[in-house]
């Protein structure tokens, strides 16, 4: 595998995620953004045998890519060659029956528990700003045996409590918290990717567990409203490499738009990965 | 084998808040006996008839899916045009939809699910002209669930501990069998469902390819379905393979012959999108600047054929064709 | 728009005071977890193996259709020989078979439904052999429809007044949203599913043509599922028409190839019924006199294949499948 | 119309059923016996444009008959050229939903009220005799708008109060009693029609309304272990015609296992009906 020699911070979180993609194990994507690719790109180079579902109850797709713009759900190439046709409620009751092993997503916030805000930012009917809403990602984070989530590495979106939970994460952290409120048992966040950075949980409690070569514990930690907790020693993750960042570009996001949509450029100069502009 | 200890009463551990669409089993019952034809009975008619007879201002609508995949944008045009008011959406797994209502004065409240919550749509919130209800886009079409069997509630393993549960209709109970707690949501049916098919017979009978959202449950929990039709099939041909039919005639009060209807989206099977068009909607209703996009493809034309005729043409419309290739199971 | 004053509960106006077969749907959810395939892993097996490996003694099972009709009969067959005891039958919608399964000593409880009353059935009964619970067709179907939901219970309409409903699992609730008097029955989540099915690939991916009656919510609501198929398909013809496939391979355990498996029943789009069989069981099981039957089909060769060759013969087989003519909807 | 010559008591209330059924109607057949050959007769003759369902969710087949021996429904020609195929509950939900106005079913006992026995004679759990349980009757006589039941007319079947309510009719005859029990509303019995007679239901209670010509009332009513009410005018009804039986005979149940499954003869003497053997 060849060092890729520049790349987005937003490709860098796909490239994670799709390295945890595992044959055998069925993925959720919520929507049809930066989920379904890091899937795609993991099942394409590591993980043939991995199989997904997206919201419109496909089953385990060989979908022809590139897809049109905002065709990555229902369109006939996003569906081609599935092993089932369904819809919503099929992805729902697989997911109720924990048919779904993980379930990957993403979010506007993210809190110390792991739960999910992409409803509201401010006080709920009291001003603020409106979001889209939870879309499927309430019975991902809900049901999933795991989930995954990705996001930007920002103090506005890892913050001590999000301002309303659109899908559960540990809710208030107690033991059991889900179980009282309907949820099925042993479920929950497992992992969350950032450009920067990988968490895990402790007792329920977001934990930095790995880092980007480029950036530093303190410079993520700065991008953090509260200190998460610390693994004992915090991993250096793999950087993109050329196959990943190429298969990405040529038949998944071939329009740029999942992976330029935020964050800056990393460039190898020979010798280290430097920062480019954006963000 | 088990055997509970009966509990007289069940726990009610949290209510959500927020009001819901009218919940009556046995009125809509009713409905279906007063209104519902079980005769063979062509409804062939234009969208502009299906909308002046079965969408009234105040309606609680549905449509499958959305506006960009097999969407319904014939007779979602014309409700825009005839300028229906007041009505309240099921926003699952919408787009751009919810936007463009909004933006054209239609829409009073949204269930959600999922929208672009764009400028236009922040402005009609901030003007108390606009009201939206938190739930998710499975808890959504759970709820039609429910309504599409005819019963008041339904468990669902997910929403609970969210703060969606609280702004919704949602409960929290004691389930009386395993004594877990478990959430309930109530049922869904709509005051009408406006759904694009790739094929319907003339009595309503209706064929749909690929994967769905939540067509043949919104066809069975609205009192009004109006179905629009890529073609118009025989009857002889539904009975051919009646395998193929997902909505039978009985649930149907209108059917439209419109194809391209979902243009400028997909109907899988028939064609491809149109890039430019699926791009030129996204971003005006990102933008908040909607109303140019409805100028030119709704309120400029008179119906959906005079748009395809003025604003698309013939060339287009067969390289949307063209371009889709996968036929395996998309056509009959 | 409805905003109903809250109840801190609901009330339990009746309850069934039948034991019901275990609702654990946190327990299901785990058995999905470390038992069900979710990789392409080929499951084809003789019939023999399958019963051996996924069918226990005290399971509950469920099947579809019945022994007439698309009947898992080689699997049947294949339990009776093996003489699986104490089962607990799901004994919705069947016929002549829940008789040939006490006949041949293998049922210990039934949730009826429909069974054909014999008098080795009423023996067991007097003898204290056999339990019966009392549901009836539709509502073990929908508690079918709750279990493949993963859900531990589900409103219904009907059942409500019954005696059936006093000896079974079901109550009478105040539904929260509406007030009315609601009927509850729990969930069923069988051990073990036997279906049979037109076509299946190795895996399970499978296709059911024609009418059914709870093939799907079976294979769902199932912990252990064996499919049998009148013919095994190539996964590459199930991926060129995802829109025929059923029940999706996770579901499935056992994947057993038996042509001609639903005999003396039909197979839709294969073949017809052998009429004199089909009366021949009807008259054995309805007198009471089952064992000549079962001594001849069932106990007097050692696999479905044995007995299409020594009791039926080609010619029949072949008039069986001239007969079947309709093939509209039935084959892909 | 011709007048039959001599027909079985069975075809009687097959004929009565198949008078009444209507176009445009829907029409929920209880099994593959007497309610399904006597919908497919007013259909053939009377009313093509009446609907059907069976348990199997079959909408609105063509079927081709005659059906083979046990296989009228599931089979292909039980289900041919249908609008839509389904499953039990595809005919579950939509009576739940109101869509089938007529129920049509038979039974072994029924009362005063319209409850219906099919489950158990004698005291349940405390010895007696136990039969086939309701099958599909349950949700029929709940969800249907109306039902249609067709039995014999027998003493051991008109009694005062069912041994087991296996589907429901008036229950306890009070006013509000199905609604109470978690019925839909304004549902319930409304004919019961035998080889000699039929009834309705007046303030939920079974009356008397007509009877074949070569009845008397007071035959009748020696056949009901209590008296039901008599309507004002007891009417008469036709006797089947040629057509009738010739389509049943010749297309419905050729065999004969439904239609002479029970009940005498009758024959037309050239100046009345008589009545001979069998019973």
């Amino acid at each position: 595998m060849t060092r890729a020699e520049a790349f987005s911070e937003r490709e860098v979180a796909m490239c994670t995620v799709a390295r945890m993609v595992e044959n055998g194990r069925t993925y959720w994507a919520a929507g049809g953004g930066t989920p379904l690719y890091s899937i795609l790109l993991g099942k394409k180079l590591y993980a043939p045998e991995a199989q997904y579902v997206t919201e419109d109850g496909v089953i385990a797709p060989e979908p022809m890519l590139p897809y049109e713009p905002m065709m990555t759900m229902l369109a006939a190439r996003a569906s081609y060659r599935a092993l089932a046709w369904g819809t919503m409620n099929t992805a729902g009751i697989y997911s109720q029956l924990g048919y779904m092993d993980y379930g990957v997503l993403n979010t506007l916030q993210v809190d110390r528990h792991g739960n999910i805000n992409s409803t509201f930012l401010g006080e709920w009917g009291a001003g603020g700003r409106r979001m889209h809403g939870p879309g499927g990602a309430d019975t991902i984070a809900a049901c999933c045996w795991r989930t995954i989530l990705i996001t930007d590495q920002s103090k506005r979106k890892f913050i001590e409590k999000v301002d309303f939970i659109s899908s559960p994460g540990y809710l208030d952290g107690s033991e059991g918290a889900r179980e009282r409120a309907g949820l099925p048992r042993n479920t929950g966040p497992w992992r969350v990717v950032t450009p920067w950075a990988m968490y895990d949980y402790q007792d329920r409690r977001l934990r930095l567990m790995a880092r980007v070569p480029w950036v530093t514990v303190d410079e993520i930690l700065a991008e953090c409203e509260y200190k998460p907790l610390l693994a004992p020693e915090i991993q250096v993750l793999e950087p993109p490499t050329e196959e990943e960042v190429q298969l990405l570009r040529t038949e998944l996001d071939v329009r740029g738009q999942t992976t330029d949509a935020a964050g800056g450029w990393i460039v190898w100069d020979g010798e280290k990965y430097i920062r480019g502009g954006g963000d | 084998m088990t055997t509970v200890s009966e509990p007289a009463t069940i726990e009610v551990l949290a209510s959500g808040t927020a009001p819901y669409h009218k919940i009556d089993p046995d009125g809509f019952r009713e409905w279906v006996r007063d209104n519902k034809q079980r005769a063979l009975v062509p409804k062939l008619m234009t969208e502009k008839e299906a909308v002046q007879k079965f969408v009234a201002d105040g309606d609680y609508i549905t449509y499958e899916c959305n506006y960009l995949t097999r969407g319904p944008n014939s007779l979602l045009h014309e409700i825009m045009r005839q300028q229906k008011k007041n009505l309240w959406i099921a926003g699952k797994f919408t787009y751009v939809d919810v936007g463009m209502l909004v933006g054209a004065g239609c829409a009073g409240k949204v269930d959600t699910g999922f929208f672009l919550c764009t400028p236009s749509v922040r402005q009609a919130l901030d003007a108390g002209k606009l009201e939206v209800y938190e739930y998710s886009n499975v808890i959504m079409t759970m709820r039609l669930e429910a309504g599409a069997q005819g019963i008041p509630f339904i468990p669902v393993r997910s929403f609970g501990g969210t703060d969606g549960f609280n702004h919704s209709g949602a409960k929290l109970i004691t389930d009386p069998y395993t004594g877990q707690p478990t959430v309930i949501i109530p049922a869904l049916n709509p005051d009408v469902a406006i759904i694009h098919v790739q094929q319907a017979d003339k009595f309503g009978n209706a064929r749909i390819f690929g994967t769905g959202i939540s067509d043949v449950p919104a066809a069975l929990a609205s009192r009004k379905v109006i179905v629009s039709a890529e073609e118009i099939i025989d009857t002889e041909e539904i009975r051919s393979n009646p395998g193929l039919t997902k909505i039978p005639y009985w649930c149907v009060d209108a059917v439209v012959e419109a194809p391209f209807a979902g243009y400028p989206g997909t109907v899988p099977g028939y064609y491809a999108s149109d890039p430019a068009v699926v791009m030129e909607v996204f971003a005006s209703v990102l933008r908040g600047a909607v109303e140019p996009y409805l100028e030119k493809w709704v309120f400029g034309v008179n119906s959906h054929q005079e748009m395809l005729e003025k604003n698309v043409g013939v060339a287009k419309l067969l390289d949307m064709r063209k371009r889709e290739t996968i036929r395996g199971g998309l056509r009959a």
